[in-house]
Protein backbone atom coordinates (compact mmCIF):
# COMPACT_ATOMS: atom_id res chain seq x y z
CA UNK A 1 0.00 0.00 0.00
CA UNK A 2 1.21 3.32 -0.95
CA UNK A 3 2.51 5.82 1.86
CA UNK A 4 -1.16 8.01 1.38
CA UNK A 5 -3.89 5.00 1.50
CA UNK A 6 -6.73 5.14 3.61
CA UNK A 7 -8.75 2.30 5.14
CA UNK A 8 -12.60 2.56 6.36
CA UNK A 9 -13.80 0.93 9.78
CA UNK A 10 -17.10 0.87 11.15
CA UNK A 11 -16.94 1.72 15.13
CA UNK A 12 -19.10 0.96 17.65
CA UNK A 13 -20.15 2.88 21.12
CA UNK A 14 -22.30 1.46 24.22
CA UNK A 15 -23.39 2.45 27.14
CA UNK A 16 -22.05 5.50 29.09
CA UNK A 17 -19.77 6.24 25.68
CA UNK A 18 -22.35 5.94 23.37
CA UNK A 19 -24.73 8.36 25.19
CA UNK A 20 -21.86 10.63 25.57
CA UNK A 21 -21.68 10.92 21.81
CA UNK A 22 -25.02 10.66 21.10
CA UNK A 23 -24.18 7.68 18.68
CA UNK A 24 -24.08 3.99 18.71
CA UNK A 25 -21.83 3.81 15.24
CA UNK A 26 -19.65 5.95 13.01
CA UNK A 27 -17.42 5.40 9.95
CA UNK A 28 -14.10 6.72 10.09
CA UNK A 29 -11.30 6.61 7.52
CA UNK A 30 -8.01 6.43 8.77
CA UNK A 31 -4.52 5.75 7.36
CA UNK A 32 -3.32 2.30 6.20
CA UNK A 33 -1.37 0.73 8.88
CA UNK A 34 -2.83 2.14 11.75
CA UNK A 35 -3.26 0.33 15.29
CA UNK A 36 -6.65 0.39 17.41
CA UNK A 37 -4.11 3.22 19.52
CA UNK A 38 -4.06 5.09 16.90
CA UNK A 39 -7.65 5.46 16.35
CA UNK A 40 -8.82 5.51 19.72
CA UNK A 41 -6.57 8.66 19.73
CA UNK A 42 -7.72 10.27 16.99
CA UNK A 43 -11.68 9.92 18.83
CA UNK A 44 -10.61 11.41 21.71
CA UNK A 45 -9.25 14.37 19.87
CA UNK A 46 -12.29 14.78 17.96
CA UNK A 47 -14.83 14.47 20.10
CA UNK A 48 -13.23 15.49 23.96
CA UNK A 49 -16.63 13.75 25.71
CA UNK A 50 -15.01 10.51 25.45
CA UNK A 51 -11.92 11.12 27.13
CA UNK A 52 -12.91 10.05 30.72
CA UNK A 53 -14.29 6.92 29.35
CA UNK A 54 -11.09 5.58 27.55
CA UNK A 55 -9.18 4.82 30.35
CA UNK A 56 -11.27 1.40 31.05
CA UNK A 57 -11.63 0.85 27.36
CA UNK A 58 -11.88 -2.59 26.18
CA UNK A 59 -11.99 -2.83 22.03
CA UNK A 60 -12.97 -5.69 20.08
CA UNK A 61 -12.48 -5.85 16.53
CA UNK A 62 -14.72 -8.03 14.45
CA UNK A 63 -16.28 -9.45 17.84
CA UNK A 64 -12.96 -10.43 19.24
CA UNK A 65 -11.32 -8.63 22.03
CA UNK A 66 -7.82 -7.61 20.76
CA UNK A 67 -4.89 -5.50 22.20
CA UNK A 68 -3.87 -1.50 21.63
CA UNK A 69 -1.02 -2.45 19.14
CA UNK A 70 -3.50 -4.75 16.68
CA UNK A 71 -2.88 -3.05 13.47
CA UNK A 72 -6.77 -2.78 11.40
CA UNK A 73 -7.36 -3.46 8.14
CA UNK A 74 -10.10 -2.04 5.62
CA UNK A 75 -13.70 -2.94 6.77
CA UNK A 76 -12.81 -3.97 10.17
CA UNK A 77 -15.90 -3.42 12.67
CA UNK A 78 -14.26 -1.98 15.72
CA UNK A 79 -15.87 -1.83 19.29
CA UNK A 80 -15.43 0.65 22.37
CA UNK A 81 -16.11 -1.54 25.02
CA UNK A 82 -16.47 -0.10 28.77
CA UNK A 83 -16.27 -2.33 31.88
CA UNK A 84 -18.82 -4.82 31.17
CA UNK A 85 -21.83 -5.29 33.93
CA UNK A 86 -23.90 -8.14 33.10
CA UNK A 87 -25.73 -10.87 35.32
CA UNK B 1 -33.07 -23.26 20.49
CA UNK B 2 -29.88 -21.31 20.55
CA UNK B 3 -27.42 -22.55 23.72
CA UNK B 4 -26.56 -18.92 24.35
CA UNK B 5 -28.45 -15.87 23.22
CA UNK B 6 -29.60 -12.37 24.28
CA UNK B 7 -32.82 -11.29 24.09
CA UNK B 8 -35.84 -9.00 24.70
CA UNK B 9 -38.04 -11.35 26.51
CA UNK B 10 -38.84 -12.73 29.59
CA UNK B 11 -36.59 -15.79 30.97
CA UNK B 12 -38.09 -18.78 32.02
CA UNK B 13 -35.78 -21.22 33.72
CA UNK B 14 -37.44 -24.42 32.42
CA UNK B 15 -36.39 -23.13 29.07
CA UNK B 16 -32.79 -22.59 29.92
CA UNK B 17 -32.78 -25.89 31.37
CA UNK B 18 -33.96 -27.91 28.93
CA UNK B 19 -31.37 -26.05 26.40
CA UNK B 20 -28.54 -27.55 28.83
CA UNK B 21 -30.37 -31.19 28.03
CA UNK B 22 -28.71 -33.97 27.04
CA UNK B 23 -29.36 -38.01 27.33
CA UNK B 24 -27.30 -38.85 29.61
CA UNK B 25 -27.94 -35.62 32.34
CA UNK B 26 -28.60 -36.54 35.53
CA UNK B 27 -28.08 -33.50 37.25
CA UNK B 28 -28.36 -29.70 36.16
CA UNK B 29 -27.30 -26.62 38.09
CA UNK B 30 -29.31 -23.06 37.09
CA UNK B 31 -28.29 -19.64 38.21
CA UNK B 32 -30.77 -17.03 38.26
CA UNK B 33 -29.95 -13.54 38.11
CA UNK B 34 -32.66 -11.11 39.57
CA UNK B 35 -33.33 -7.38 39.15
CA UNK B 36 -32.57 -5.96 42.64
CA UNK B 37 -34.49 -3.29 43.92
CA UNK B 38 -31.89 -1.58 45.86
CA UNK B 39 -28.32 -0.70 45.23
CA UNK B 40 -25.66 0.45 48.45
CA UNK B 41 -28.95 1.51 50.07
CA UNK B 42 -30.54 3.66 47.26
CA UNK B 43 -33.43 2.62 45.66
CA UNK B 44 -33.76 1.26 42.17
CA UNK B 45 -36.65 2.26 40.08
CA UNK B 46 -35.20 -0.34 37.40
CA UNK B 47 -32.90 -1.64 34.84
CA UNK B 48 -31.65 -0.66 31.28
CA UNK B 49 -29.25 -3.70 30.06
CA UNK B 50 -27.68 -3.17 26.63
CA UNK B 51 -25.11 -5.55 24.82
CA UNK B 52 -23.35 -6.25 21.75
CA UNK B 53 -25.33 -9.29 20.86
CA UNK B 54 -23.21 -10.95 18.39
CA UNK B 55 -19.95 -10.79 20.28
CA UNK B 56 -21.81 -11.30 23.41
CA UNK B 57 -23.04 -14.67 22.39
CA UNK B 58 -19.66 -15.43 20.53
CA UNK B 59 -18.03 -14.65 24.06
CA UNK B 60 -20.84 -16.89 26.37
CA UNK B 61 -20.30 -19.69 23.44
CA UNK B 62 -16.25 -19.11 24.82
CA UNK B 63 -17.28 -19.96 28.36
CA UNK B 64 -19.05 -23.17 27.40
CA UNK B 65 -16.07 -24.30 25.94
CA UNK B 66 -13.90 -23.06 29.04
CA UNK B 67 -16.18 -25.09 30.77
CA UNK B 68 -15.77 -28.17 29.04
CA UNK B 69 -11.57 -28.36 29.16
CA UNK B 70 -12.21 -27.47 33.08
CA UNK B 71 -14.61 -30.04 33.86
CA UNK B 72 -14.47 -32.85 31.31
CA UNK B 73 -17.61 -33.40 32.91
CA UNK B 74 -19.89 -31.36 32.51
CA UNK B 75 -21.96 -32.41 29.05
CA UNK B 76 -23.79 -28.96 28.47
CA UNK B 77 -24.16 -25.15 28.82
CA UNK B 78 -26.70 -22.44 27.65
CA UNK B 79 -26.73 -19.02 29.14
CA UNK B 80 -29.60 -16.34 28.22
CA UNK B 81 -29.29 -12.86 28.85
CA UNK B 82 -32.42 -10.81 28.52
CA UNK B 83 -31.38 -6.85 27.70
CA UNK B 84 -33.70 -4.00 27.87
CA UNK B 85 -35.65 -2.60 30.67
CA UNK B 86 -35.88 -4.97 33.39
CA UNK B 87 -38.57 -4.29 36.10
CA UNK B 88 -37.37 -5.31 39.76
CA UNK B 89 -37.84 -8.90 40.70
CA UNK B 90 -37.43 -9.86 36.79
CA UNK B 91 -34.77 -12.71 35.74
CA UNK B 92 -31.89 -10.80 34.36
CA UNK B 93 -29.53 -14.07 33.25
CA UNK B 94 -29.93 -17.63 33.56
CA UNK B 95 -27.38 -20.16 33.34
CA UNK B 96 -27.88 -23.88 33.25
CA UNK B 97 -24.78 -26.26 33.29
CA UNK B 98 -25.73 -30.30 32.77
CA UNK B 99 -24.08 -33.83 33.91
CA UNK B 100 -24.20 -36.86 34.73
CA UNK B 101 -23.95 -36.89 38.22
CA UNK B 102 -23.64 -33.70 40.52
CA UNK B 103 -20.07 -33.47 41.37
CA UNK B 104 -19.19 -30.85 39.24
CA UNK B 105 -22.27 -28.23 38.21
CA UNK B 106 -21.88 -26.26 41.08
CA UNK B 107 -18.15 -25.15 40.02
CA UNK B 108 -18.86 -24.75 36.95
CA UNK B 109 -21.93 -22.51 37.05
CA UNK B 110 -20.33 -20.27 39.36
CA UNK B 111 -17.41 -20.42 36.82
CA UNK B 112 -20.10 -19.55 34.00
CA UNK B 113 -21.54 -16.33 36.11
CA UNK B 114 -17.70 -15.25 37.07
CA UNK B 115 -17.20 -15.21 33.46
CA UNK B 116 -20.09 -13.59 32.30
CA UNK B 117 -19.02 -10.55 34.48
CA UNK B 118 -15.91 -10.51 33.00
CA UNK B 119 -15.91 -10.99 29.35
CA UNK B 120 -19.77 -11.03 28.30
CA UNK B 121 -19.92 -7.13 26.59
CA UNK B 122 -23.04 -6.69 28.47
CA UNK B 123 -23.66 -3.34 30.30
CA UNK B 124 -26.32 -2.82 33.45
CA UNK B 125 -27.73 0.88 33.73
CA UNK B 126 -29.49 1.54 37.29
CA UNK B 127 -32.53 4.11 37.21
CA UNK B 128 -33.11 6.03 40.17
CA UNK B 129 -35.87 8.43 41.23
CA UNK B 130 -33.81 10.90 41.38
CA UNK B 131 -30.68 10.36 38.34
CA UNK B 132 -29.24 7.22 36.56
CA UNK B 133 -25.50 5.32 36.36
CA UNK B 134 -24.15 2.45 34.59
CA UNK B 135 -22.48 -0.38 36.98
CA UNK B 136 -19.74 -2.77 36.80
CA UNK B 137 -18.75 -4.85 39.22
CA UNK B 138 -15.76 -3.17 40.77
CA UNK B 139 -15.75 -0.10 38.24
CA UNK B 140 -18.33 3.00 38.50
CA UNK B 141 -19.67 5.28 35.59
CA UNK B 142 -16.18 7.41 35.30
CA UNK B 143 -14.39 4.08 35.10
CA UNK B 144 -12.79 4.65 38.49
CA UNK B 145 -12.15 1.37 40.42
CA UNK B 146 -14.09 0.86 43.62
CA UNK C 1 -47.01 -21.93 48.53
CA UNK C 2 -45.05 -24.83 50.53
CA UNK C 3 -41.45 -24.16 50.88
CA UNK C 4 -40.63 -27.54 51.44
CA UNK C 5 -43.16 -30.45 49.66
CA UNK C 6 -43.53 -33.91 48.29
CA UNK C 7 -45.52 -34.25 45.69
CA UNK C 8 -47.10 -36.64 42.30
CA UNK C 9 -47.07 -33.95 40.26
CA UNK C 10 -44.74 -32.66 37.45
CA UNK C 11 -41.99 -30.60 38.45
CA UNK C 12 -40.68 -26.99 37.18
CA UNK C 13 -37.96 -25.08 37.81
CA UNK C 14 -39.61 -21.65 37.65
CA UNK C 15 -42.03 -22.77 40.04
CA UNK C 16 -39.78 -24.04 42.57
CA UNK C 17 -37.36 -20.98 42.41
CA UNK C 18 -40.58 -18.56 42.84
CA UNK C 19 -41.35 -20.77 46.16
CA UNK C 20 -37.51 -19.33 47.30
CA UNK C 21 -38.73 -15.84 46.28
CA UNK C 22 -37.30 -12.79 48.35
CA UNK C 23 -37.61 -8.91 48.19
CA UNK C 24 -34.12 -8.43 48.17
CA UNK C 25 -33.24 -12.04 46.18
CA UNK C 26 -30.12 -11.11 43.63
CA UNK C 27 -29.24 -14.59 42.69
CA UNK C 28 -31.27 -17.88 43.12
CA UNK C 29 -29.17 -21.01 42.49
CA UNK C 30 -31.44 -24.25 41.19
CA UNK C 31 -30.65 -27.78 41.90
CA UNK C 32 -32.40 -30.12 39.06
CA UNK C 33 -32.21 -33.53 39.12
CA UNK C 34 -33.10 -35.90 36.36
CA UNK C 35 -34.41 -39.65 35.99
CA UNK C 36 -31.32 -41.39 34.31
CA UNK C 37 -31.87 -44.38 31.53
CA UNK C 38 -28.70 -45.76 33.06
CA UNK C 39 -26.96 -47.61 35.65
CA UNK C 40 -23.81 -49.22 35.79
CA UNK C 41 -24.40 -49.73 32.01
CA UNK C 42 -27.88 -51.10 32.61
CA UNK C 43 -30.50 -49.59 31.18
CA UNK C 44 -33.21 -48.65 33.13
CA UNK C 45 -37.24 -48.27 31.92
CA UNK C 46 -38.21 -45.82 34.46
CA UNK C 47 -38.07 -44.94 38.22
CA UNK C 48 -40.54 -45.57 40.98
CA UNK C 49 -39.84 -42.86 44.36
CA UNK C 50 -41.90 -43.65 47.58
CA UNK C 51 -41.25 -41.37 50.68
CA UNK C 52 -43.14 -41.02 54.07
CA UNK C 53 -44.05 -37.39 53.21
CA UNK C 54 -44.62 -36.35 56.47
CA UNK C 55 -41.12 -36.63 57.82
CA UNK C 56 -39.34 -36.33 54.52
CA UNK C 57 -41.17 -32.69 54.35
CA UNK C 58 -39.98 -32.58 58.10
CA UNK C 59 -36.25 -33.62 57.18
CA UNK C 60 -36.05 -31.02 54.08
CA UNK C 61 -37.50 -28.07 56.59
CA UNK C 62 -34.55 -28.67 58.64
CA UNK C 63 -32.26 -28.64 55.55
CA UNK C 64 -33.38 -25.18 55.21
CA UNK C 65 -32.83 -24.07 58.97
CA UNK C 66 -29.69 -25.77 58.70
CA UNK C 67 -28.19 -23.44 55.20
CA UNK C 68 -29.67 -20.33 57.26
CA UNK C 69 -27.56 -21.28 60.14
CA UNK C 70 -24.39 -22.02 58.32
CA UNK C 71 -24.50 -19.29 55.62
CA UNK C 72 -26.77 -16.27 56.73
CA UNK C 73 -26.79 -14.50 53.51
CA UNK C 74 -29.03 -17.32 52.44
CA UNK C 75 -32.75 -15.87 52.42
CA UNK C 76 -34.63 -18.54 51.62
CA UNK C 77 -34.42 -22.45 50.60
CA UNK C 78 -37.31 -24.60 48.68
CA UNK C 79 -37.18 -28.16 48.04
CA UNK C 80 -39.80 -30.06 45.89
CA UNK C 81 -39.79 -34.03 45.17
CA UNK C 82 -41.75 -35.81 42.85
CA UNK C 83 -42.89 -39.20 44.19
CA UNK C 84 -44.31 -42.16 41.68
CA UNK C 85 -43.08 -43.58 38.52
CA UNK C 86 -40.48 -40.99 36.91
CA UNK C 87 -39.71 -41.38 33.61
CA UNK C 88 -36.40 -41.12 32.19
CA UNK C 89 -35.59 -37.68 31.74
CA UNK C 90 -38.03 -36.63 33.89
CA UNK C 91 -37.69 -34.32 36.89
CA UNK C 92 -37.24 -35.91 40.32
CA UNK C 93 -36.36 -33.09 42.57
CA UNK C 94 -35.60 -28.90 42.47
CA UNK C 95 -33.75 -27.34 44.46
CA UNK C 96 -34.06 -23.70 45.09
CA UNK C 97 -31.58 -21.41 47.03
CA UNK C 98 -31.75 -17.41 47.18
CA UNK C 99 -29.55 -14.82 47.98
CA UNK C 100 -29.05 -10.75 47.57
CA UNK C 101 -25.58 -11.79 45.80
CA UNK C 102 -24.15 -14.56 44.65
CA UNK C 103 -21.34 -15.82 46.57
CA UNK C 104 -23.05 -18.32 48.93
CA UNK C 105 -25.71 -19.79 46.63
CA UNK C 106 -23.69 -22.46 44.81
CA UNK C 107 -22.06 -23.97 48.16
CA UNK C 108 -25.52 -23.86 49.80
CA UNK C 109 -27.49 -25.52 47.15
CA UNK C 110 -24.56 -28.22 46.77
CA UNK C 111 -25.10 -28.84 50.36
CA UNK C 112 -29.13 -29.33 50.41
CA UNK C 113 -28.65 -32.09 47.69
CA UNK C 114 -26.13 -34.01 49.79
CA UNK C 115 -28.06 -33.63 53.03
CA UNK C 116 -31.35 -34.83 50.95
CA UNK C 117 -29.57 -38.15 50.00
CA UNK C 118 -28.79 -38.47 53.74
CA UNK C 119 -31.41 -37.84 56.01
CA UNK C 120 -34.80 -37.14 53.76
CA UNK C 121 -36.84 -40.25 54.07
CA UNK C 122 -37.63 -40.92 50.01
CA UNK C 123 -36.50 -44.49 48.54
CA UNK C 124 -35.55 -44.83 44.72
CA UNK C 125 -36.79 -47.81 43.08
CA UNK C 126 -34.62 -48.93 39.43
CA UNK C 127 -36.97 -50.88 37.02
CA UNK C 128 -35.15 -53.02 34.68
CA UNK C 129 -36.21 -54.79 31.22
CA UNK C 130 -34.89 -57.90 33.53
CA UNK C 131 -35.91 -56.86 36.88
CA UNK C 132 -36.03 -54.08 39.44
CA UNK C 133 -33.72 -52.79 42.33
CA UNK C 134 -34.04 -50.08 45.50
CA UNK C 135 -31.30 -48.00 45.29
CA UNK C 136 -29.40 -46.02 48.22
CA UNK C 137 -26.10 -43.99 47.67
CA UNK C 138 -23.76 -45.89 48.56
CA UNK C 139 -25.94 -49.28 50.05
CA UNK C 140 -27.45 -51.49 47.53
CA UNK C 141 -30.57 -53.51 48.38
CA UNK C 142 -29.79 -56.10 50.45
CA UNK C 143 -28.19 -53.09 52.81
CA UNK C 144 -24.25 -54.34 51.58
CA UNK C 145 -22.43 -51.03 51.66
CA UNK C 146 -21.04 -50.57 48.02
CA UNK D 1 -47.33 -48.35 85.00
CA UNK D 2 -47.53 -51.83 86.64
CA UNK D 3 -45.49 -54.57 84.82
CA UNK D 4 -48.08 -56.70 82.98
CA UNK D 5 -49.11 -53.10 80.93
CA UNK D 6 -48.81 -52.79 77.73
CA UNK D 7 -48.88 -50.05 74.77
CA UNK D 8 -50.03 -49.76 71.07
CA UNK D 9 -47.84 -48.34 68.61
CA UNK D 10 -47.88 -48.35 65.07
CA UNK D 11 -45.55 -49.22 62.72
CA UNK D 12 -44.80 -48.03 59.04
CA UNK D 13 -42.77 -49.74 56.42
CA UNK D 14 -41.42 -48.68 53.04
CA UNK D 15 -39.48 -49.92 50.12
CA UNK D 16 -37.53 -53.17 49.92
CA UNK D 17 -38.51 -54.36 53.62
CA UNK D 18 -42.25 -53.24 52.98
CA UNK D 19 -43.00 -55.03 49.72
CA UNK D 20 -40.86 -58.33 51.48
CA UNK D 21 -43.58 -57.96 54.10
CA UNK D 22 -46.03 -57.03 52.07
CA UNK D 23 -47.95 -54.27 54.11
CA UNK D 24 -47.19 -50.54 54.56
CA UNK D 25 -48.41 -51.07 58.21
CA UNK D 26 -49.29 -52.44 61.20
CA UNK D 27 -50.69 -52.14 64.93
CA UNK D 28 -48.30 -53.80 67.84
CA UNK D 29 -48.86 -54.38 71.19
CA UNK D 30 -45.58 -54.20 73.47
CA UNK D 31 -45.15 -54.33 77.10
CA UNK D 32 -44.72 -50.58 78.43
CA UNK D 33 -40.97 -49.70 79.01
CA UNK D 34 -40.26 -51.29 75.51
CA UNK D 35 -37.50 -49.41 73.52
CA UNK D 36 -37.28 -49.23 69.75
CA UNK D 37 -34.51 -52.26 69.74
CA UNK D 38 -36.81 -54.52 71.65
CA UNK D 39 -39.85 -53.93 68.80
CA UNK D 40 -36.84 -54.27 66.49
CA UNK D 41 -36.25 -57.99 67.34
CA UNK D 42 -39.85 -58.79 68.24
CA UNK D 43 -40.17 -57.69 64.46
CA UNK D 44 -37.25 -60.02 63.17
CA UNK D 45 -38.95 -63.27 65.43
CA UNK D 46 -42.36 -62.44 64.51
CA UNK D 47 -40.96 -61.87 60.31
CA UNK D 48 -38.21 -63.44 59.47
CA UNK D 49 -38.18 -61.67 55.77
CA UNK D 50 -37.56 -58.58 57.35
CA UNK D 51 -34.12 -60.38 59.06
CA UNK D 52 -32.06 -59.25 56.12
CA UNK D 53 -33.15 -54.91 56.17
CA UNK D 54 -32.63 -54.73 59.68
CA UNK D 55 -28.75 -54.54 59.89
CA UNK D 56 -29.28 -50.81 58.07
CA UNK D 57 -32.33 -49.85 58.83
CA UNK D 58 -33.16 -46.27 60.55
CA UNK D 59 -36.03 -45.87 62.79
CA UNK D 60 -37.96 -42.43 63.21
CA UNK D 61 -40.55 -42.06 66.04
CA UNK D 62 -43.52 -39.55 65.58
CA UNK D 63 -41.32 -38.08 62.57
CA UNK D 64 -37.87 -37.41 63.76
CA UNK D 65 -35.09 -39.90 63.99
CA UNK D 66 -34.22 -41.95 67.38
CA UNK D 67 -31.76 -44.28 68.70
CA UNK D 68 -32.60 -47.59 69.22
CA UNK D 69 -32.47 -47.25 73.17
CA UNK D 70 -35.36 -44.61 73.30
CA UNK D 71 -38.43 -45.72 75.15
CA UNK D 72 -41.62 -46.14 73.19
CA UNK D 73 -44.99 -44.57 74.67
CA UNK D 74 -48.71 -45.90 73.75
CA UNK D 75 -49.53 -44.41 70.34
CA UNK D 76 -46.01 -43.73 68.93
CA UNK D 77 -45.73 -43.92 65.09
CA UNK D 78 -42.72 -45.77 64.30
CA UNK D 79 -40.99 -45.70 61.09
CA UNK D 80 -38.37 -48.39 59.93
CA UNK D 81 -36.39 -45.99 57.11
CA UNK D 82 -34.35 -48.42 55.08
CA UNK D 83 -31.19 -46.74 53.79
CA UNK D 84 -32.33 -43.59 51.79
CA UNK D 85 -32.14 -42.70 48.38
CA UNK D 86 -33.59 -39.35 47.32
CA UNK D 87 -32.88 -37.33 44.27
Amino acid sequence: MGENEHIRVRVKFFAAPREALGTDEMEIEIPAGSTVRDLIDRLRREHPVLDSYTRFLSVAVNRAYVGMGTELRDGDVVACLPPVGGG
Amino acid sequence: MKRFQITTDPLSVDDVTARAAHPAAGAVTTFVGLARGETDGREVRYLEYEAYPDMAERQMRQIGDEIRDRWPTILETAIVHRIGRLQIGQVIVVIAVSSAHRQDVFSATHYAIDRLKQIVPIWKKEVFTDGEEWRSEGVDEQGHGS
